[in-house]
């Protein structure tokens, strides 16, 4: 695709954005329901509100292209192209999840869409994202991997050891902060010295902008226009997508607690990225109002369908404990996959 | 004595050494604005100001050396893990700076630096959220190591931590934040690091557990004294320094001892102490020390496997068994 | 066969295993034009270019996190730390990316990743530079560690190392670098990970070290041999998985068991042998598990101080007379 | 000091200046014989050719102010104050040695002139910096700390995390990076994307410049500038001091390695700081014949009576190994001082 012509939106397209904005959005709606009645436990992170940086930025790429994510994992992965059902049964940590149940919310894995996760280690994902693009560059390929990370990655050691790894040795990695201006309770400005972090793009020598994350075409039109630059140039890229978190940090946290007030809160719904691009669709004469509710009818479809498929699926057996600790060798080296010491009791 | 609970004890332990000392200070990620992720600095920003409760970004390495360099400067940091998790990233100045300055400059500087804050497995926050991460810290020289199982062990060790002059290295438990029980509101009052206690007075088994797993540990003491088994429960408390000789006289009473511990079993903390009882007590064992530990394994998100990863009542009753010939 | 040294048997495995399967490649500071810090990559460059030897920057949580994703991506990544000591810095990575994706992946991606170096002390380089830190490593679930003593050894587990489909953290000694010894030239021997060797038969004491440690233990059996005092050297070569069975064996053969080793011993390797052993083998044995280890201190840079850091002959002569009482 | 008039070095200030560094030089020398004598081990890193970024640097500071190093670092300690004689006892490891000869020459710490290190994991000591920066602040003095490391550091996340923090609380911390251009045998700009070092300074909102580190009095004008500034406003800064080693990395390593040339090196050491330096002492009739001759004289005479004195002090005794693990406390809190667990054998 080329990124001049990127924001002419025919119908079909706009409407493809729309859909998958608005899945992931009941998606999670739902997702809450379900923590509210333990069908989910641990950590949950929404991602209402982002939902169009994600469908945006990956609305760019192809499926064999990488996307890789930070633990609010689910907007990505669905993006990308994973199974709701599957994703769903693994929020509900069953048998049928993407990870078998063994991952959870924020440990998303889908290899047959190159859906690399799910880290839950804030940074921790930049270097592997950088790796793949290694090893993308390494077999002489011309796919792209765009990594996806907070505005609270930012001070973390390994943003800049992956941001100068990829710029040296120029790696095909679009590096996509997602600046809701929160990390927890912490406002970016008192997370870091200067606060527009597409400049830091200046320090590595790599190209960066910033970019409303609010605004699906947008973001579509920058991380198009990086990623064709990494394709054919093999030039990293930094881009800010300024957003905002509708939610709290994760269930656990309310949705306008004490680092802000609910005036700014609603404030910032009024940008919520799907009721602006559908308004946008209508005035343009790109959606009806029966297109409109036949996507709403098939969206809530198929998270039903999720839901049921998810508590349909089993608990994942009790040997499946100690299974995937180890990869047994295929290489015919005896002994090299050896199982693990024999448990102590 | 007033009931408070785990919580609150660190809560008042943090308050107490705050108002005596000008020195002490706490740093960490939302441990201000946000009064703690887990709660546990809650009102200290009201009570001392952004000057000694401070925000950080989330550069756990950076934090940590700054805490280390400000001790070294003649401060004394309290630095708060979010989960001990994030340690792992700060490991290198915990081990290279904070456990070696002292060392290293022929004993001119000293790392008075607490670091604490919640490890150990919680509810279903799978496998990077719920490591048990005691023994790197007790392979270490140079660091003290505490794992507190009560709210007045919370408070007693919590403020000989900040009052010594080694780094300090005190890992609570989510699972333990709620828990009530009583607490002395005394200001001096403190519990010495290095000293073991007995949890439960017994004679035919020797157990030794710490946080989650020994109140498991004192359930299942319960169920076997009704079959005439006594358990003898001994909680380390400090790990480094370890007390050794509350740990051995128990056994030495017992003759029969297991170790349950909720992390993995490969070289953790029940390694050490089945090695140490054994080197120590042999003559006096009549049984192998036996290990009861979670599951060689990451942990799973799945709430079934989770729970089969943590050593059960039924897996800790099956080694005491052993142990007792019975 | 030809004698070689352990540096060269290394480097003939990584030119090897790069010649078989193009998806190998090593990455590292200085491995490329420097040809190495230790000149374990000599002539590697020059065979396979700068596509498959690569130089990076000091960043080694950036370089590992490359290296696992590269994995991930279906490549065979062999990562040098410069020494064993930097990979603290990298340990998230090892920890937290490497040893659980197959795991939190519900067994999707497995990472086939070497991550090698020297480990524990060398020659006056002081306690940032002379760290075991094997336990570390032994401790997670996910991770193989392996610890050659011999160039033969070295070879054959590193193409092993290569070849696994698993992550293993491969631990080489600067000390031994220079040491020759026979090793075949067959590109395809290899030696499986997880089994232990016999190094020296005996009967009355097992003996169970690796590295520097086994060659010192190595001269005490001749020396002992001559009072009459029959050792047997258990060499382990993989930490992790541990070959349980022959050192077992070892022990119900002799009774008696010591295990030697070079780092600190406190929560050390050597713990959790000594444990598995008793829990094991107790009714075998006469005498309770000894450990020697190295002093739980930091390394100190003088040599004397040095020398006394590391258990010499007559603390593992000692550990082995009190254990078969003469 | 004011930064203004900071350039116009009288007879005195320049002599100074120019024995510290001779000092440096010659130090260093002999201490490269006693390794090639074995009377000194492990690690051995020469500072040779960078001694105007010490001298100069540490010549704006008070004795009450702070400095902090990586493993090279006799310079800066030596600047800072330390008793040559210490220095060496300590390089040969020896009882009388700053840290009782269990530091060694990466580790010497002097608390009597505020030198903190020695610290040999390369970033590790920028945090520490940072640290010592918030002590100051916290108690409000008015001390500084100059914190010295190499452009190996840039890439390391710890430069990163130390920088952010810095600028973001407005710590007294004057970085200045040696950009010798080497770590070991990686040339920079095969180690960043983008190898002006000082220009990291505009991703945090901070000073920073580059200056001409063979350069004693630019140095020396450079720092006492950021140093004024980190005094009065409490900004820390970032300055890139330009400068070679005309030595190995280490002992262990050539000084011509297969990464640079002779020629190069012969080139560089055409700046050599001293050589320069007493030209133009010379030149503008600062120095005379017999004034050098006495600082050669004065020089060669402490180091090698630190040469006596190393040699003749004790090994430490073997207690040693088990002391200043811990300290104990002071605090009167019964047991927290308590010894370590008893050796295993
Ligand atoms: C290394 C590390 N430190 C701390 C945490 C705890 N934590 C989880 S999410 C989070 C905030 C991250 O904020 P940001 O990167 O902005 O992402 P957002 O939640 O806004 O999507 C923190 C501090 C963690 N997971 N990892
Ligand atoms: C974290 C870490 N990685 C690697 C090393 C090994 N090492 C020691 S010095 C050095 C080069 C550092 O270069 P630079 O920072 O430019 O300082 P210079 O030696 O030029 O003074 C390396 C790679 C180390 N000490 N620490
Ligand atoms: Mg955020
Ligand atoms: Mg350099």
């Amino acid at each position: 695709m080329s990124a001049e012509n990127i924001r002419a939106v025919d119908a079909e397209l706009g409407q493809q954005l729309l859909k998958e904005m608005l899945l992931i959005r009941r998606f999670e709606e739902k997702s809450a329901e379900m923590y509210a009645l333990g069908k989910i436990g641990g950590f949950l992170h929404l991602y209402i509100g982002q939902e169009a940086v994600a469908v945006g930025a990956i609305s760019t790429i192809g499926r064999d292209d990488y996307a890789i994510a930070s633990y609010r994992d689910h907007g990505h992965c669905l993006a990308k192209g994973a199974d709701p059902k599957r994703v769903m049964a693994e929020l509900f940590g069953r048998r049928d999840g993407l990870s078998k149940g063994k991952g959870g919310s924020m440990h998303l894995f889908d290899r047959s869409v190159n859906f690399m996760g799910g880290h839950a280690i804030v940074g921790q994902h930049l270097p592997l994202a950088a790796g793949v693009g290694f090893a993308i560059k390494y077999e002489g390929k011309d796919q792209v991997i765009l990594c996806f990370f907070g505005d609270g990655a930012v001070p973390e050691g390994e943003f800049h050891e992956a941001m100068n790894l990829s710029a040296l040795w120029k790696l095909p990695v679009v590096y996509i902060c997602e600046n809701n201006r929160y990390a927890m309770g912490t406002e970016i400005h008192r997370a870091l010295s200067q606060t527009d972090v597409y400049k830091f793009s200046a320090a590595y020598g790599i190209p960066g902008e910033a970019v409303d994350g609010m605004d699906v075409l947008a973001v579509r039109e920058s991380v198009a226009r990086a990623v064709e630059r990494a394709r054919r140039e093999k030039t990293p890229a930094l881009i800010e997508a300024r957003t905002y978190r509708f939610r709290g940090h994760s269930m656990r946290d309310p949705s306008a607690a004490i680092y802000r007030t609910k005036e700014e809160v609603e404030r910032e719904k009024q940008r919520d990225p799907i009721a602006l691009f559908r308004d946008r669709l209508v005035k343009d004469n790109l959606l009806s109002e029966m297109e409109w509710q036949t996507i709403e009818k098939e969206v809530t479809e198929i998270v039903e369908e999720a839901v049921i498929f998810a508590d349909n699926s089993p608990e994942p057996p009790l040997e499946w404990l100690l299974t995937d600790v180890y990869r047994e060798s295929g290489s015919g080296v005896r002994g090299s996959g050896f199982a693990d010491p024999p448990e102590p009791r | 004595m007033p009931v408070i609970t785990y919580r609150e004890a660190l809560n008042l332990a943090l308050r107490e050494e705050m108002r005596r000392d000008p020195r002490v200070f706490i740093m960490g990620e939302e441990v201000g604005l946000y009064e703690g992720a887990y709660k546990v600095t809650q009102g200290l920003l009201k009570e001392f100001g952004a000057k000694r409760v401070i925000d950080t970004p989330i550069s756990e390495s950076g934090f940590t050396g700054v805490g280390i360099g400000a001790a070294m400067a003649g401060l004394r940091p309290v630095v708060e893990m979010m989960t001990f998790n994030f340690a792992i990233l700060a490991l290198d100045q915990i081990v290279n700076s904070a456990a070696k300055l002292l060392y290293m400059s022929g004993g001119q500087y000293n790392i008075p630096l607490v670091i604490r804050g919640p490890g150990g497995p919680a509810h279903q926050l799978a496998a990077q959220h719920s490591q048990s991460m005691e023994s790197y810290f007790c392979h270490v020289p140079g660091l003290k190591v505490v794992r507190p199982s009560t709210p007045e062990d919370a408070k007693g060790l919590l403020k000989s931590a900040i009052r010594d002059e080694n780094p300090v290295i005190f890992i609570e438990a989510e699972t333990l934040y709620g828990m009530k029980g009583e607490v002395p509101d005394d200001p001096e009052f403190l519990i010495p690091l290095g000293q073991a206690v007995v949890r439960r007075q017994g004679s035919d088994v020797t157990v030794i557990a710490y946080m989650g797993m020994m109140y498991r540990v004192m359930e299942v003491a319960d169920e076997l004294e009704k079959e005439g088994i006594s358990i003898e429960v001994v909680d380390p408390r400090t790990l480094r320094p370890m007390d050794t000789e509350t740990i051995l006289n128990s056994v030495r009473k017992t003759h029969r001892a297991v170790v349950a511990e909720a992390g993995a079993g490969f070289a953790g903390m029940g390694s050490e102490i089945a090695a140490f009882i054994t080197e120590n007590a042999f003559d006096d064992l009549d049984a192998p020390v036996e290990r009861v530990t979670g599951a060689n394994a990451p942990m799973p998100y799945a709430k079934n496997l989770e729970q089969a990863k943590t050593p059960s009542k039924e897996k800790i009753i099956e080694a005491i068994r052993s142990v007792a010939y019975v």
